[in-house]
């Protein structure tokens, strides 16, 4: 059971990898490989944010910080700051290539009436 | 007061799950939003007026303006949660779904 | 109290989980807004709950507020569009129909 | 403030603050854009210039941002083998700038400002990618000039949309895995340092997850460089997307990747590990030999001169690919130099077949008829280019084949050098085709009679002068590629290479 | 973390990731997407990640859901289903997430246990930060110090990655005037029922009230979850709102197109600016304790946190430029007038 839990969060990380590449490589609609993509990229952010988690530990804010430098901060705790930022870079970077990849859909949609692959190559 | 906290979380529980059912059960589209929307806006407050109990244990400054920050939070969701039910009724019956009558023949789906 | 606290915010997410059923269910897209309009409520209040099982509530209540403010956004946008196409059409878009043509 | 001191973070910042200014300055006057495009990657490229210069005299060069020390904060390092790789891709992008000029005008006239901030964006991804010593910032610069390189490409013709979309679905995929490879890393170092990280991982090497952050961060650059099978983006999204961003994007984009996976192979797992531990060396080869005469053939087959350029940098890469992991040190040699000549050869046929669409129109084998008598400079740059891309002695191409050759027998992996070879051969027959089309073949002109009256009809000197210049400098290299060894690429290769 | 919620919304998420790939519909899969990323958010707090939460949900609430409603807008809703037909493709595709999935688990089974205080990840570089950070820079939110400080130029280009993406919608989409090649004709038609009193009404009394939360979440990153990036994407949802509400010729009203791309700029300007203000005055770049020279009354630690603060400011103006901007373009379909 304990062990279960202890790897539940990476199971389901890369089950939502899974899932996102399937969709992204399988799918025939171009809005729908975008969403694909998007859950891809939140499969990472889970994985990384599960290698910041620690047991028993607050979040990442010193507490009563306020004015005065707090003379010891015990480390154990607090979570692991590092992949909450190294994450907060990934999700502004996933919300550009988003923003993008819709602006192309658009495009493609404009020029070919139409969002579904293989009827984009017929045209082609 | 956790007693008084308790029996308040316990009731916007009850109605949390009064709101599902209905949301699960009811025959169409209206009905549902029926539910759906008086039923969380209320049950939200009850919980939000628990958290504030639950965090206003000791009287002091920080606790004050965690207090007033749900209760703002619990003014917001009475602002915009009406509305947007009303957008979504409104866009409901703007693309034309008809309401549940006996009749099956113009039951909705 | 920890625990209580725990408790309910499990006692959400079945209730979640239920709401899911609508939302993913549909049958129409309305339902499916109305869902997760309903879903986004009750993640404003489960994020209370989390601060409050954390005990620092003033952290995690920027973040509630916001949600409450930003969850009226996506209802009203995505309610928006169906009073601009008004083409929404029950038994064609439904999870459990096969889409027809056009 | 020493610029010589602070040149290693000059070269990335003057082309992000020219960027600015360029979009800036062109919603008052679009004439703005192009001087103040130029003069940003100039500044860039002189920063370069120094900077390797300091790293020849007194060795690799260590630049802490924001003041932190390397593992805590962000480290720029600079040793023989990026100060190389950055001197050739500012040299590339000046040059590529330069030449865009009349050609945005063409293709793109109403997005100017849009396009060159975007160009000098993808030029400071590119650099930053190169000079950073952290692995998640060389994730971020990745992304950049991902991200710049979709826009270019979507801002071509027709087609160029699907491709671009293609690309994008693709280079996430590629990015993503990089990413997931380096938090396979962090979770078993909690380091992201790339130093830091070379002396951690020798304790960890017998783990799986060790190997599999390797395989994970090898597949997601295979992805960006467009290693053979993993390639199929490339040649649409290449061949339509603007010239002017074609400069830019075919030449440098797949080296910069194959500095990063040697990069990666060198400064964050060892050579021990990557050439002996694991044993991926054969298949790997395998793999580059597949991808360099797969590359060539399809190339044989194309009718439109830019698709068949963009497979032959398709099998380029092949080339760099099993160069790196030969596990000779000739074939890493051989490698890195290609780098270099690699990125000026694509260079001169790209700008070629710019100065091609800009008088024709079009990019079909056929627009090159007749080409000779019109554009005798422009079709000797060009002839020096496809020398040089089929390996003849006295151009750059040459002596990095030859490198390359040399590393395959030191290693015993005689089929990669039947495939350079063969490759060559295919190279050859490809250019004397094209050369025999804009040569011999007289022009097929519907009016009948006006065919011996041939005026000279050169491009505007902004798109000759570059073309120029690369043709030269490709001479130029070839002539002191020894040089060019013995300063620079020798140490960069490790010395317990064969 | 806490192990019971941890379990029941990872369970959700699978159940929302499965139905938004399997939906027959693109509106409802961007809908049940939002109640994807409505989860994901959850996940975060509960892990005790406030600030990657935070992020989530401004941009998952505020821009990514309501970019696909507006992609959906003005595309289609169809997805054509075919039973014949790319089946090799799926083949492949489910051959790729098998291979990748595998290999995933077999390095899963390496890696040191979940949640513990003694891997390498929470012991090897962040027990500096967290002891170090309120020492150096004096800001309690040890996210907001790695982020702008410690590994602040990662931010800077994650801004620039922001602004690129600003602009390259602009230049993938945007059409001027006499480049109207292949306009199609609008197919639906607007309702007549459209001017809605209470919508508008009430999104005009939230706006102001959201704009100032959006500061306040700027200015207080220092102190609590938040920062420019949130209060940035806040700012433009804001100004979202209204153009959902009223109509987008209103925010082209306030902020035009030409404005858009100044703030745009100049956020990123002042981002670059501060670092190259450190270079100037003779430290590295990005380095603000120099920053003490030419603010008055402040030490080294605090100018750290005043430069900070100037460079969240400076990635809020960015990113609700270039949100607003991206927002419209794609809503507008690139011709920037109506939607």
């Amino acid at each position: 059971m304990q062990s279960i839990i202890s790897s539940y969060n990476y199971w389901i990380y890369i089950l939502l990898m899974m899932i996102g590449l399937y969709a992204m490589l399988a799918k025939n609609n171009l809005v729908k490989k975008v969403i694909g993509m998007s859950i891809f990229q939140t499969a990472i952010i889970v994985f990384y944010v599960s290698t910041g988690a620690k047991e028993h530990a607050t979040i990442p804010i010193i507490a009563h910080g306020h004015g005065a430098v707090e003379a010891a901060v015990d480390v154990a705790h607090y979570a692991n700051p590092l992949p909450h930022v190294l994450m907060l870079t990934a999700i502004v970077v996933s919300v550009g290539t988003l923003g993008v990849a819709l602006a192309i859909c658009l495009g493609i949609h404009r020029r070919y009436n139409s969002l579904e692959e293989d009827e984009i190559q017929e045209q082609l | 007061m956790d007693i008084v906290v308790i029996v308040l979380t316990v009731i916007a529980l009850l109605f949390f799950f009064a709101t599902t059912v209905g949301l699960l059960r009811f025959p169409d589209f209206y009905s549902r939003m029926h539910a759906a929307g008086k039923g969380d806006t209320l049950s939200s407050l009850v919980i939000l007026l628990a958290l504030v109990l639950y965090n206003f244990h000791e009287i002091n400054l920080a606790n004050l303006l965690v207090a007033m920050k749900i209760l703002l939070i619990a003014v917001f969701i009475f602002m915009a949660s009406p509305t947007a039910t009303h957008a979504i009724i409104d866009a409901g019956y703007e693309s034309g779904i008809k309401p549940w009558a006996k009749n099956p023949e113009e039951e909705s789906p | 109290m920890d625990s209580f606290f725990i408790g309910t915010g499990v006692a959400l997410c079945l209730l979640m989980l239920l709401t899911l059923h609508r939302a993913i269910h549909g049958p129409t897209a309305i339902d499916r807004i109305m869902g997760v309009n309903v879903i986004g409520t009750k993640t404003t209040i489960l994020l209370v709950i989390i601060g409050t099982i954390y005990h620092r509530v003033d952290m995690f209540i920027d973040i509630a507020l916001a949600y409450a403010l930003l969850n009226f956004i996506v209802t009203i946008a995505a309610s928006r569009y169906f009073q601009q196409h008004k083409n929404l059409n029950p038994k064609g878009y439904g999870y459990r129909f096969p889409a027809e043509d056009d | 403030m020493s610029f010589v001191k602070q040149a290693p973070v000059l070269l990335v910042i003057i082309p992000l603050l020219s960027a600015l200014l360029v979009n800036i300055l062109g919603l008052v006057n679009r004439r703005y854009c192009l001087p103040v495009a130029i003069l940003g990657i100039l500044g860039s490229f002189a920063a370069s210039v120094v900077t390797l210069i300091r790293v020849i005299e007194n060795g690799a060069i260590s630049y802490r941002l924001g003041g932190w020390p390397p593992p805590f904060g962000i480290e720029y390092v600079i040793d023989h083998l990026n100060g190389l790789v950055l001197v050739t891709v500012s040299f590339v992008s000046l040059l590529a700038v330069i030449f865009s000029k009349e050609s945005v005008k063409q293709e793109v006239p109403e997005k100017i400002p849009q396009f060159y901030t975007l160009f000098i964006l993808l030029v400071t991804g590119l650099l930053g990618m190169t000079v950073t010593g952290d692995a998640f910032n060389l994730y971020v610069l990745l992304e950049i000039s991902a991200l710049t390189g979709y826009a270019l490409i979507a801002m071509g013709d027709n087609r160029a949309l699907v491709a671009s979309f293609n690309y994008v679905i693709l280079g996430t995929i590629g990015a993503s895995f990089y990413l997931l490879g380096v938090g396979h890393l962090y979770i078993m170092t909690g380091s992201l340092n790339m130093a830091d990280l070379l002396t951690i991982l020798p304790g960890l090497y017998s783990l799986n997850a060790v190997f599999i952050a390797l395989l994970l961060i090898l597949v997601g650059i295979w992805i960006k460089m467009a290693f053979f099978p993993l390639h199929g983006w490339l040649p649409n999204a290449y061949t339509y997307a603007p010239s002017a961003a074609g400069c830019l994007v075919a030449p440098l984009v797949t080296k910069v990747s194959v500095y990063i996976m040697i990069r990666i192979m060198l400064s964050v797992f060892s050579p021990l590990y990557v050439y002996s531990i694991i044993g991926l060396s054969e298949t790997i080869v395998w793999m580059s030999v597949i991808a360099i005469i797969s590359g060539s053939i399809l190339a044989l087959a194309q009718t439109d001169f830019k698709k068949m350029l963009t497979y032959l940098i398709v099998a380029e890469v092949g080339y760099m690919v099993g160069g790196a992991w030969l596990a000779s040190a000739a074939g890493l040699t051989g490698a890195i130099l290609h780098i270099v000549n690699d990125a000026l050869m694509t260079l001169c046929l790209f700008l070629f077949a710019g100065i091609v669409i800009y008088k024709k129109g079009g990019h079909q084998l056929q627009d090159l008829a007749g080409l000779y008598k019109k554009m005798p400079v422009t079709m000797a740059a060009f002839t020096v280019g496809a020398l040089s891309m089929i390996g003849v002695p006295p151009t750059a191409g040459f002596f990095s084949k030859w490198y390359l050759i040399l590393g395959a027998i030191d290693a015993g992996k005689y089929h990669f050098m039947a495939a350079l070879l063969v490759s060559s051969l295919i190279n050859a027959i490809l250019f004397f085709k094209v050369i025999e089309i804009a040569y011999f073949e007289p022009k097929v002109d519907h009016h009948g009679g006006e065919t011996e009256k041939v005026i000279i009809d050169e491009a505007p000197l902004t798109m000759l002068v570059p073309l120029i210049i690369v043709a030269l400098s490709l001479i130029v290299i070839g002539l002191y590629s020894g040089d060019i060894i013995t300063n620079i690429i020798q140490h960069s290769v490790p010395a317990g290479l064969l | 973390m806490i192990w019971q919620l941890d379990l029941s919304i990872l369970t959700l998420i699978v159940i929302c990731a499965f139905a938004t790939i399997m939906v027959k519909d693109l509106l409802s899969a961007a809908i049940i997407f939002g109640a994807y990323s409505f989860l994901m958010c959850l996940l975060w707090t509960e892990m005790g990640a406030v600030d990657v939460a935070f992020t989530e949900a401004s941009v998952g609430a505020g821009v990514s859901t309501v970019l696909f409603f507006a992609a959906v807008h003005q595309t289609t809703r169809r997805v054509r289903t075919r039973k014949s037909g790319r089946m090799l493709a799926k083949v492949f595709a489910l051959m790729a997430a098998l291979l990748t999935g595998l290999v995933l688990i077999i390095a899963e089974t390496d890696f040191p246990g979940f949640a513990s205080p003694f891997t390498p990840a929470s012991l090897h570089l962040s027990p500096y930060y967290i002891t170090q950070s309120l020492h150096d820079t004096n800001v309690p939110n040890i996210v907001t110090s790695v982020l702008a400080d410690y590994r602040g130029f990662d931010t800077m280009f994650e801004t620039a990655v922001i602004f690129t993406a600003g602009l390259a919608v602009i230049a993938i989409l945007r059409r001027y005037k006499r480049d109207d090649r292949c306009d199609l004709p609008e197919p639906y038609v607007i309702s007549e029922g459209y001017p809605d009193t209470i919508i508008r009404f009430i999104a005009r009394q939230l706006a102001p009230f959201i704009q100032l939360f959006a500061l306040y979440v700027v200015a207080h990153g220092h102190h609590s979850p938040g920062g420019g990036f949130q209060g940035g994407v806040i700012l433009g949802a804001s100004f979202i709102l209204l153009a959902i509400s009223y109509d987008s010729r209103m925010i082209i009203g306030i902020m035009s197109e030409r404005l858009n791309i100044l703030l745009g700029n100049i956020g990123v300007l002042i981002y670059a600016g501060i670092g190259f203000l450190c270079l100037l005055l003779g430290a590295n770049f990005l380095d603000y304790s120099v920053l003490s020279k030419v603010l008055p009354a402040t030490d080294k630690i605090m100018a750290r946190s005043h430069g900070m603060l100037g460079i969240e400011i400076g990635v809020a103006i960015a990113v609700m430029a270039i949100v607003i901007s991206i927002y419209l373009n794609i809503i507008s379909h690139g011709k920037y007038d109506k939607g």
